[in-house]
């Protein structure tokens, strides 16, 4: 049970009679790069809102590293070890780029600074400042955005906008970063480059993954295992390669 | 080097904007006059308007007066009037203003709350002020203020001894307006001295309501008299909607904030059936006398929309100045208001005696210690029952 | 009894509320803004009524001339100050609003002056049932009212135009693509806003008959209450709101303790309504997409 | 390079400046009485319009009720110091404890109110802040007369005229302080987080609820503190001048101001004071009626000029932002503060209401009511 980052039990939610998820058992262990997919509307990003408290599930449940988390706040849960990116990109616009990683790290216990030191501009507040600018420019760095730091963060190209959110949502720490459509609207040397990026950040900062998205050649390169949905509930299950080629999957992703 | 240049140029719009700001403080104001200043801040504009309008063509005229006759001892009087829509925070301003006009005396406040402020600031500079109109009983608090008009204690009083007279053991309605300060004041004082067997019906309105007040007319529809210390428009509207519901032997009875209530236009005083009444210093159906000359001069040259105890109590508020003025033997136009107000307060202190005054039924006007007035109040009827 | 007439009393102000209050929520629900003029529109119309009651002294047409003047007013402002900033920011629309509700104002009072004019529309009377004494035009306003309010609702549900509103109202772009002018349903929204505020303005002045430039901004700003309590951008909300706000009105106005805390109450009423159900009693919310 | 580290404190270095400057002259040759007013209505104004912005700007929240907070510190804080007057006279210490008084009382209500308010959205919490403010005004109109007034309004001892302007200079250089800090932090930085992706700053983890409370709590801090000052600055204060007229007032400050610019609040607090007593001035007798039509018709017409969507070619092309960029050779997509044109902030002004003829509600509200509950 331990081994598992990850694990849902029977998690589901209704929506005024739609099931939107039902009996959903995925099972990630750690480092792993998980997949999610299945055809539009078959309640990934649900699931995703699930795990992130946007949504109370109506059945079952959810445990991070063995703890129980449903029911918590959204913070709560991205304080507990859960970030995320989302589907359409969700940036602080009107910020700057490093401010967007600032905001990122400031829950982090290392750079607890209070209200009052900040406003009275203790010592503290400098210590703590520094080493959240230099941390942030040690992930901008990571994600080739370091020369962008001071640019309105919507001025960015689109590519670099969703580095960024995955820059942003990894400041926070987490133990399992969910990843909601990470290669949509990239193209194929785009795509190649964030493959590698997301293996490098696994290993780098030792954490487990749970993607979704649509190309299935990203898929099969990169996620170890996948949970394939359809229509909120689970169609298959497994090691990729023999999950994608599951007749079911075909069906469902064909149709007839 | 560009740094300094554009260090220099912030320096340099500082000292600009400052310049604009300070002048220099402290010096006379009055020296340069060569007429006397007589300033006041009134509601010119907004609603009130009718009352800053009226003391503001009443002192006028009288100023217009004393000119033709020769003005003191050959120097002319000038009015500097200010708006301040009937507003307490815009009188600092219009207090400062006229001072630095070179104000000399003034007439305060047209309106009492605004006149609160008044009151105050004239205090600190030792300004005297007689106000034709500001009837709130804090007015008069420091030696160099008083009033003309009665002071709302004094009338919530007068008021209370006539209905404690008139209808003893009967139910008598009061309406007024929780939110404003005359009306509160006159209130107060009327509660605490009528005799404890009138039994009084109480309702109220505030700012924000005061446009349907079918739930206060229905409370007091047995009321056989209705004393309403409220200013003349939302009693008109109360008496427009109550005309068929308060029976027409009922008798509504105001203070002087009824006054111009039956020139309002396209309000048909007559088809009140009930009795209009008020409490006032001025009968403006005056025949005879003086107060007969200056209806006649000041609708000759304003119409009869202003012609209210505002308007005559402006007019007086400018001659008991005069009168005092010339009692204290001042020659000086450049005299600081400061010393004008010392010369004054001697005179209204020392049983000064205001004479040929238009309010008060003719009599003469004089002040008590207080610095609240005696004169001769009238129950003035503005309109019979039917 | 009293309780009768007390109610009979609050309906009648809370149908004028309401009507107010149905101007605010149509021109929320579909041009999605808050339109602090629309108390000013009262006092245009009120105005108009004056003018023309003193020129031809017949309700009638003054209460015509006034609905005329005020539906081409508000289409007015909508084109000269609301449809440049369609696409902007709701803060810029609101600004805009509150400056056109200064205009407003102020022009009022350059034309008319600042002292309040009194006009005198119909001499109704009263009624005697019983022990009962009540003012015909309380009566004739709560009448109006709900005749107005079942046009209304018949408008928009059972007519072409009416459907369109609707459909704007949940999506503007969809409703373009369905070959609908979304300016047009925007333009006769503000038409029909205004033609309500044109009637307030008359119930109003049978009521209080005295006018001056701020005579619709407090009538405004309950309107808007009611329509908030109701939910903002609900037909029904709106005259519920309306209604309710009118009787707790004129039952606080009873009771001599709280009778100075009238508007105090009222609010405080909101403010509870709106903690137990953040969007008034029958408004609804959509989810927001994650 | 080393004056880049202070670039935020610029507008306070410049009316550090400025109070120096008229406290000298004050002391030397003296200053006119108009001018000391103006500077005290000034004051007040900009602090107000700062400490609004807080909200509207950083948060991105719209707040109609500030004039209430105002009302709460004005008789607090004055009533403090009427108590205190016997004790410790008209005197600096008796203003100081009064201003601290009344901006936590005033922090108090804006906690009491903000706690349950700031569940709602947009327009919701316009309107009840608006209530609020409305609620406040009604009370304090009807207290008894011992206690507040009433409807005579509140007698406040006036501090000494020559030197209430310097504490109040103080009082805004305080208040420029803590909110340029405060922005310029990380609870700063979570704030404006908030305005601009609420569901985003969630996602990363910031207590939204905690930090709205902060922002409005502080504001209305402020707000309390300029009413105090405003009470100092008068001999007698009245609620109705603390209507929602007067909120709205302080609103068309920071929005002509530019929204999260305090720079910009700064500057439009002054302007508009200023103008409103110049007219108020120069316009008397019949043209005073003109006051208020100029002043509209300039505020539509900065507004439709500064927003409306078809002019937004020709504002990209005099943007002051820009040509200010040109002259620096800065690269105008650069930035290094959270202040933004404020046509871009994302004022929660909901959208998502429907214009309805359904009285029932459908089942989609359950999901709402989960997710509030949550939200809690």
């Amino acid at each position: 049970m331990g081994n598992y980052v990850l694990e849902t039990k029977n998690l589901g939610i209704t929506f005024g009679g739609l099931k939107a998820a039902e009996n959903v058992n995925i099972k990630i262990k750690k480092n792993q790069i998980y997949g999610l997919v299945g055809p539009n509307g078959a309640g990934k990003t649900t699931i995703f809102n699930l795990l992130t408290g946007v949504y109370m599930p109506t059945e079952g449940t959810f445990l991070l590293n063995g703890e129980e988390l449903k029911g918590k706040s959204q913070e709560a849960i991205n304080h507990k070890g859960i970030a995320r990116t989302f589907q359409n990109i969700r940036l602080f616009n009107n910020m700057s780029v490093i401010r967007n990683v600032l905001v990122g790290l400031s829950n982090l216990p290392e750079y607890k600074c209070n209200l009052f030191e900040s406003i009275f501009r203790l010592p503290k507040f400098y210590k703590t400042e520094k080493a959240m600018r230099d941390k942030a420019k040690e992930l901008l760095k990571i994600f080739d955005l370091y020369e962008e730091r001071n640019n309105l963060s919507s001025n960015l190209p689109y590519g670099k906008q969703r580095m960024l959110e995955i820059a942003r949502a990894l400041a926070t720490n987490p133990s399992l970063l969910l990843l909601d459509e990470p290669a949509a609207g990239m193209n194929p040397n785009e795509t190649a480059e964030l493959m590698e990026k997301i293996r490098l950040i696994r290993d780098k900062f030792d954490i487990t993954v749970l993607l979704i998205e649509h190309d299935m050649k990203f898929v099969s390169g990169l996620c170890d295992e996948i949970t394939v949905l359809n229509f909120g509930t689970v169609l298959v299950e497994g090691d990729t390669k023999t999950a994608l080629n599951d007749p079911e999957v075909i069906k469902a992703y064909i149709g007839g | 080097m560009k740094k300094l240049v554009k260090v220099l140029c912030l320096i340099m719009a500082i000292a600009m904007i400052c310049s604009c700001f300070a002048g220099c403080g402290k010096k006379g104001y009055t020296a340069n006059n060569t007429k006397y200043v007589i300033g006041m801040s009134g509601p010119l504009t907004g609603p009130a308007a009718i009352y800053g309008l009226g003391v503001q063509n009443g002192a006028t005229l009288a100023i217009e007066e004393i000119n033709a006759n020769g003005g003191l001892n050959g120097v002319e009087f000038k009015l500097e009037a200010t708006d301040d829509m009937h507003d307490a925070t815009k009188v600092a301003t219009n207090y400062s203003s006229l001072l630095e006009k070179g104000m000399q005396v003034s007439l305060g406040c047209v309106t009492s709350a605004p006149c609160a402020e008044w009151t105050n600031l004239s205090n600190e500079d030792n300004v005297f002020f007689i106000t034709p109109s500001a009837s709130n009983d804090d007015v008069p608090k420091y030696d160099n203020g008083y009033q003309m008009c009665f002071a709302d204690g004094n009338q919530g009083k007068a008021a209370a001894e006539y209905v404690s007279e008139n209808y003893a053991g009967q139910t008598i309605g009061v309406f007024y307006k929780s939110d404003d300060n005359y009306s509160n004041g006159i209130f107060e004082q009327f509660k605490e001295n009528v005799s404890k067997d009138v039994k009084i019906i109480e309702t109220v309105f505030t700012d924000a309501g005061a446009t349907s007040f079918d739930s206060q007319i229905n409370a007091l529809k047995d009321c056989k008299f209705i004393f309403m210390p409220i200013y003349y428009t939302p009693a008109s509207i109360f008496m427009t909607q109550a005309k068929d519901v308060i029976a027409s032997d009922a008798v509504y009875y105001g203070c002087d904030g009824f006054d111009g209530i039956d020139a309002i236009e396209g309000f048909d005083i007559k088809k009140i059936p009930q009795q209009v009444s008020m409490l006032s210093h001025f009968n403006s159906k005056a025949t005879d006398g003086k107060t007969a000359k200056f209806i006649k001069d000041y609708t000759n040259k304003y119409g009869t929309d202003t012609l209210n105890q505002f308007a005559a109590s402006g007019y007086d508020s400018v001659y008991a100045i005069y009168q005092a003025m010339s009692a204290a033997k001042v020659d000086d136009v450049t005299i600081s208001a400061s010393d004008l107000s010392d010369k004054l307060k001697e005179q209204f202190q020392g049983g000064f005696k205001f004479k040929d005054a238009v309010t008060g039924g003719g009599n003469d006007v004089s002040w008590d210690a207080n610095g609240y007035v005696n004169k001769t109040a009238i129950k003035f009827i503005i309109k019979e029952a039917d | 009894m009293e309780i009768i007439t007390t109610i009979i009393n609050g309906l009648s102000i809370g149908g004028i509320y309401a009507m107010i209050a149905l101007g605010y929520t149509m021109v929320y629900g579909i041009a999605k803004m808050l339109n602090f003029a629309h108390g000013d529109i009262i006092m245009v119309g009120g105005y108009t009524i004056y003018v023309t009651m003193n020129l031809t002294g017949h309700p009638l047409i003054a209460i015509a001339v006034a609905v005329v003047f005020c539906v081409i007013l508000g289409v007015t402002i909508e084109k000269v100050a609301y449809k440049p900033l369609r696409g902007a920011s709701p803060l810029a629309v609101l600004i805009t609003a509150i400056g056109v509700s200064y205009l407003l104002q102020s022009l009022a009072q350059i034309v008319f002056g600042s002292a309040p004019k009194m006009v005198r529309i119909a001499d109704m009377g009263s009624l005697k049932i019983g022990s009962l004494k009540i003012q015909v035009y309380t009566l004739v306003t709560l009448v109006c009212t709900i005749i107005v309010m079942i046009c209304l609702t018949l408008f928009v549900k059972l007519t072409k135009t009416g459907r369109a509103m609707l459909a704007t109202s949940e999506d503007k772009a969809a409703t373009q693509l369905m070959g609908i002018s979304v300016n047009r349903i925007i333009t006769i929204t503000f038409a029909i806003g205004s033609a309500l505020a044109a009637l307030a303005g008359l119930f109003y002045l049978l009521k209080a008959p005295s006018i001056s430039n701020t005579f619709g901004s407090m009538p405004g700003i309950k309107a808007f209450t009611a329509a908030v309590i109701g939910g903002i951008g609900s037909i029904p909300g709106a005259m519920l709101g309306g209604f309710l706000l009118g009787i707790v009105e004129c039952i606080s106005y009873k009771i001599p303790i709280i009778a100075p805390y009238t508007d105090a109450i009222e609010f405080l009423i909101l403010i509870v309504i709106l903690l137990v159900k953040p969007t008034g009693i029958l408004g609804k919310r959509r989810r927001e997409k994650v | 390079m080393k004056l880049k580290k202070f670039k935020h404190y610029y507008s306070t270095f410049i009316i550090t400046a400025i109070a120096v400057i008229f406290t000298v002259f004050s002391a030397g040759i003296g200053l006119e009485k108009s001018t000391i007013y103006l500077l005290e209505k000034i004051i007040i104004a900009v602090i107000l319009a700062v400490s609004l912005n807080l909200v509207v700007g950083f948060l991105g929240e719209l707040s109609l009720g500030h004039a209430g907070f105002m009302c709460v510190g004005a008789y607090l804080g004055g009533k403090f110091s009427a108590i205190m007057l016997p004790n410790l006279g008209n005197s600096a210490l008796n203003l100081i404890a009064s201003i601290i008084v009344g901006g936590l009382v005033a922090a108090l209500c804006g906690a009491i109110i903000g706690l349950p308010a700031l569940r709602l959205k947009g327009d919701y919490l316009a309107i009840v802040t608006l209530g609020f403010g409305e609620i406040v005004k009604s009370i304090f109109q009807n207290t008894s007369r011992e206690s507040f007034g009433g409807a005579l309004g509140l007698e406040t001892p006036r501090f000494d005229k020559e030197q209430l302007f310097i504490y109040a200079f103080i009082a805004l250089i305080i208040t420029l302080l803590v909110v340029t800090n405060l922005m310029n932090s990380k609870h700063g930085r979570a704030i404006t987080s908030i305005r601009d992706n609420e569901i985003a700053a969630r996602a990363t983890g910031i207590n939204v609820t905690k930090y709205k409370l902060y922002a409005f709590i502080i504001s209305s801090f402020f707000a309390g503190v300029a009413g105090v000052l405003y009470s100092f600055s008068n001999y007698n204060i009245q609620s109705s001048k603390f209507g929602y007229n007067y909120s709205i007032e302080i609103l068309v400050m920071v929005v002509l101001g530019g929204i999260g610019s305090i720079n910009g609040s700064i500057i439009a607090a002054t302007l508009i004071t200023f103008i409103n007593t110049e007219f108020a001035t120069i316009l008397t007798g019949n043209l005073a009626v003109l006051q208020n039509l100029l002043y509209a018709i300039i505020l539509i017409l900065i507004v439709i000029f500064g927003n409306s969507p078809a002019l937004e070619s020709f504002r990209e092309k005099y943007d002051v932002k820009k040509l200010f960029a040109k002259i620096r050779k800065n690269d105008p997509s650069t930035i290094n503060s959270d202040e933004a044109h404020w046509d871009k902030i994302p004022t929660k002004i909901s959208m998502d209401e429907l214009f309805s003829l359904d009285v029932t509600n459908n089942d989609q509200n359950s999901v709402l009511n989960i997710q509030d509950k949550e939200g809690k």
